[in-house]
């Protein structure tokens, strides 16, 4: 590959661009208006300004992203994740024009981009998923037989519509009948219905991930796994591999599966396999992320490998050089993410400037960051700041370095989850390993930062003070940069103010 | 010298003395001194009580963000005049007027004015950085004007609706 | 162990200390005056001051330092690389006051600290020392049976003085004559003694060691080698892992003999056994280093354990819990030290302020580091400043990535090596790993930094009127960091004046 | 605006008109035009001809350091009517006064006050963060004066010795 074009921007464009650069490929960076000073415009060989804020008009305009690349003479295109990343419209017309796409062919994307007939495809080949039925009739010892045969715990869901309507857990046979008649009242009289949808339960259960990693020569292997299951709003938060909850029997079984998708969906390049797994140790395939994922530097701390290198010379239709069984993983590593969001405020996302920002730093720590010291926090894009990645001999001691490497990362202007995380990362029920998707609605949906005690009021009084003593040195001295005027103080209009929180 | 400052919703003024380096101050009845080093452009280290503290801290727009032990703390200055803002939560009594907690784009407004909205009750939704949010109404109350549309791009503390109390109309 | 007194300041200080507060173990800090704003005093969970600058009077004041640990009650001290770590009084004053010293004990450390003694201990333990012999006569034929015996090239000196006088190379046997002849007639003259000492010549050697770690219990393993070949001033610059020039027999032949070593001086804790290895894969011993090295990140990196809570582990009594057989090489590891001195000046060391700091990141990049942006960089101390250390799948990534995280590592205000480690790591002879401890000033004599080009000269000159044009936000307007007055310029005063470099 | 500063040996000057971030240069006989967005306290993105440059500074004392590619060069703003200095190197024609390289303490001084040294000769040995550092005269000289002994503290750029030629008093 000659060149590059990052069809991205943040941490993952900057993640693309470090490794292209250490392959001694040139890089093409593309920006919105506001991001001209963006740390992705500033790390790239060329630089070239798409189009206005709005998504549509920028990061996501496949046409302009196309003739940029095709102008400034880039032979391939990276799309980092989100955005286009699994966007097989644009993979097909990086195809066509010529472009090697960073990533699987635009018909292996386009099947798994397709949820039902993915999951047709997968069933046929041998994966499993949560087993569900439809049922029009009450026929209650035929959905009793299918219950069983699932196991319970079941869920009876109106196929009709959505919202939890007529929603019930049935937990055992004799609880099924009057459940089904009560679901299937209800779904008539809400949505004019009474088809029901009998689903296997899954209570608090664990989402695992596999890595796998293709080339076009029909070479398939897996990087074991990444457990996810720590999330707010259905997105992750905290990720770590090895996963508590696999026995070594367990991953192989599950990374054989995860091989098995790849191979029946054709897929070439990184991507990722994910599975819910309940607390038997059954687990159930849910989809495939079809890019390089927002938590891959665990995995390359564990197994030893550089991803987005890998995905380059796979894409450039190099043969994967490893094989399944060189790979082993080693010691424990853990993500955060750093989104710029009020944790005490439902996640509220909060834009704005940042003022100063300090990365920690040492053995095992890894941050992957799109800001910096006067960067602006965009209200158009995803929140998420960078990414903190620790790595150690053990999950302790891992959970401790992760721990201690958040109290060193100073993010000052904004509210990011930092300390939020740092309380995730020590809950003794994190430490004993007990995650599953509900661990933050279960354990922090309160959360609430501590407030000062007495010294450290009095510490953070007088640092205000010093501060706005010397305040020559600030950052509101910094001419162009702090030249942003006062929004309008709501609280000098008449009546009473509220900054709404969400809902 | 004397600062007034809003942390929280309780105001602290300190009162300092300063001489090379060294600080007395108090805050309160409690009275103690630090020395006061900077050891960076946004970075502090003090020493007070036998104990080290390293802050860092940043202003703008007359607030001042502090980071201390891994935990933030944002420190407002104030004339020394200002109101305690009282805590919001209840029924809604007075006049209020609900601003954007975010800059963003307005997705949807599904209330009009005059419409009686209950506690809870969505009265809009913004779009920021990739995800929307509800606004919702923190009492029962009477909605009295609406100034945002769908569409409309928003500030932080831009007014959205006002709100008022529904005795005002109904009793 | 409840807290932990760390005698050492700058880099290595705050890696111990991270070590520490990430095993839940509190630390004390001691510093000399000016070091009152230093890094590991702001890290540190207590600080005390302990005395003038001069080493003397604090970082080496050994009761000074065992008096703070008695009254902040600290029951360990770890010493670091450098002052105290390795003198055998301290270990043993430890020792008396109950203190435990992460370290070796003070008597394997007093033998290994004396070279003659240790040299002997170790040929009787069958260990490969550098071979030679000293005679009296010129009985060439003697001679020439010893030259023979250790292999010709051989070295022929002076045995009563130094400088090089009367030393010659033999590289054949007919050579050995005239040169023994030469060297008494010119040791005679010069020492008025005639005696002359032979020995093995080996030439562009490369500098192996091999880290071990030891435990109380006599469990010893190696954690492999690492090359540091590259050296100026015969101190190390440069170092990486694995070597080019080791098969895996004779990695574990030379792993083996390290173990041998450490177990015959009754070595515990972590140290490293140091040879050189001549270009026909013989090896010789040349000392132990009995502390944490300065390069241990690499070993880290690749064989993926953190060695300074390994240290702590095992001065607290744990068993090591790893074997020999589990232990593998992973990747490539390199560490560039970044010094503060003058590459162009013959590696002058330069003090000041640091103005700004940047330090670079990503994957697969640490940096180990003990500056800060307005820190003083101090003239009574080693000018380390920090270590750049990065892993990579393979040497040419590592190599690559090196070069790139050292393009991001903005040091202004002083004179750093950066530059120049930048060029030595992309060196077409490095990256053919023809190392040896000969290669800078082979490669690197007369090294200076390109000058800008013409757009470079641009850039900077309109970067120099931009930064003054905005001057408030720039490190002048930092109050008392910034207080500094200008040096008076020596051009002001008559007559010709050189600020002088070395020779 | 004009800038004159001092790189390496020579003389640059640069003319400028800026405009809103837009910069109208000259340096020599080349004009140029050149963005400039200053992206933080100590960094600028520049634009210029196509090219995309990203660039660090910081001052001290008049000195400009700049940091561009990985490399580092160093600026000094003059008055504009600054002498250019010869380049360092051959015999020793005038009079020369050593000046030490960097801050340290003496550890010995070889040379007597009249005596003539040879080039290479060490002068000076000046101790500096735990290294012996020889200063050398730099072609054959009479040492005129000797301005330290061991034991002393010096600064950057303090006197050492004072050489004067030979051929002086040999002539």
């Amino acid at each position: 590959m000659k060149k590059i074009l990052v069809a991205n921007r943040g941490e993952i464009a900057l993640r693309v661009m470090r490794a292209c650069r250490e392959m001694g490929i040139p890089t093409v960076a593309v920006y919105s208006t506001p991001d001209s000073a963006a740390l992705h415009v500033q790390f790239a060989d060329e630089a070239v300004c798409i189009g206005a804020p709005p998504p549509l008009e920028s990061y996501l305009n496949i046409e302009k992203i196309i003739a940029t690349a095709k102008e400034r003479g880039a032979d391939a295109v990276h799309p980092g994740y989100g955005f286009l990343a699994e966007n097989p419209d644009f993979a097909r017309r990086c195809e066509e024009e010529g472009i090697t796409f960073i990533g699987p062919g635009s018909e292996a994307m386009r099947l798994l981009g397709n949820k039902v007939e993915s999951r047709k495809t997968m069933v046929a080949a041998g994966v499993p998923v949560i087993p569900g039925m439809m049922a029009g009739g009450s026929d209650c010892a035929a959905l009793g037989r299918e219950a069983t045969a699932m196991g319970f715990p079941v869920l009876v869901k109106a196929a009709g519509g959505g919202g939890g309507k007529g929603m019930r857990i049935i937990r055992e046979e004799k609880e099924l009948e009057e459940s089904v008649s009560s679901c299937m009242r209800e779904a008539k009289s809400a949505f004019g219905d009474a088809t029901i949808y009998l689903e296997k339960y899954i209570e608090q259960p664990r989402h695992i991930e596999f890595q796998i990693l293709a080339d076009k020569h029909g070479n398939v292997v897996h990087l074991f796994e990444r457990e996810c299951s720590i999330q707010r709003r259905y997105q992750k938060i905290v990720e770590e591999t090895p996963s508590v909850a696999l026995t070594p029997e367990l991953r192989q079984e599950m990374g054989s599966v995860a091989v098995r998708v790849a191979k029946t969906a054709g897929y070439t390049n990184a991507g990722t396999v994910e599975f819910l797994l309940d607390q038997n140790g059954s687990f159930y395939f849910l989809e495939v992320n079809a890019r390089v994922q927002v938590e891959h530097p665990i995995t390359e701390a564990v197994v030893g490998l550089d991803l987005v290198k890998q995905q380059i010379r796979v894409a450039s239709g190099e043969r994967l050089s490893i094989k399944q069984e060189d790979l082993r993983q080693r010691g424990h590593a853990i993500e955060c993410r750093i989104y710029a969001e009020d944790p005490e405020s439902g996640f509220l996302p909060c834009a704005g400037r940042i003022l100063f920002v300090k990365e920690p730093q040492g053995p095992g720590v890894r941050c992957d960051s799109g800001i910096f010291t006067g960067c602006e926090v965009s209200v158009h894009y995803d929140p998420i700041l960078s990414k903190l990645v620790v790595w150690d001999e053990t999950r302790e001691q891992a959970c401790r370095r992760m721990a201690s490497a958040l109290r060193d990362y100073i993010i000052l202007g904004i509210k990011t989850t930092t300390s939020f995380l740092a309380d995730v990362v020590q809950h003794p029920a994190f430490l004993d390993g007990k995650t599953h998707t509900g661990f933050i609605p279960m354990h922090f949906a309160d959360w609430k930062m501590p407030g000062p005690g007495e010294s450290e009021l009095r510490m953070a009084l007088l640092s205000a003070a010093a501060f706005s003593r010397n305040a020559r040195g600030g950052p509101k001295a910094r001419g162009k940069v702090g030249a942003e005027t006062e929004a309008p103080s709501p609280w000098v209009t008449g009546g009473r103010w509220r900054i709404a929180g969400i809902g | 010298m004397e600062f007034n400052f809003v942390v929280g919703d309780r105001e602290e003024k300190l009162i300092a003395e300063e001489k090379e380096g060294l600080w007395s101050c108090t805050v309160g009845d409690a009275a103690f001194e630090a020395e006061v080093v900077r050891v960076g452009p946004n970075s502090f280290r003090i020493v007070s009580g036998g104990k080290s503290f390293v802050t860092y801290a940043a202003e703008q727009d007359g607030k001042f963000y502090i980071s201390l032990g891994g935990r933030q703390y944002s420190v407002a200055r104030t004339s020394g005049a200002a109101k305690r803002r009282s805590a919001v939560g209840g029924a809604l009594k007075g006049e209020e007027v609900v601003a954007a907690p975010m800059p963003g784009v307005i997705v949807k407004v599904p209330v009009t004015e005059g419409e009686v909205v209950a506690a809870d009750a969505v009265l809009v939704v913004v779009e920021s950085m990739k995800m929307e949010n509800n606004i919702r109404a923190q009492g029962e109350a009477r909605v009295k004007r609406v100034h945002v549309k769908a569409g409309d791009s928003v500030n932080f503390g831009s007014a959205l609706v006002e709100l008022e109390p529904v005795s005002k109309q109904s009793a």
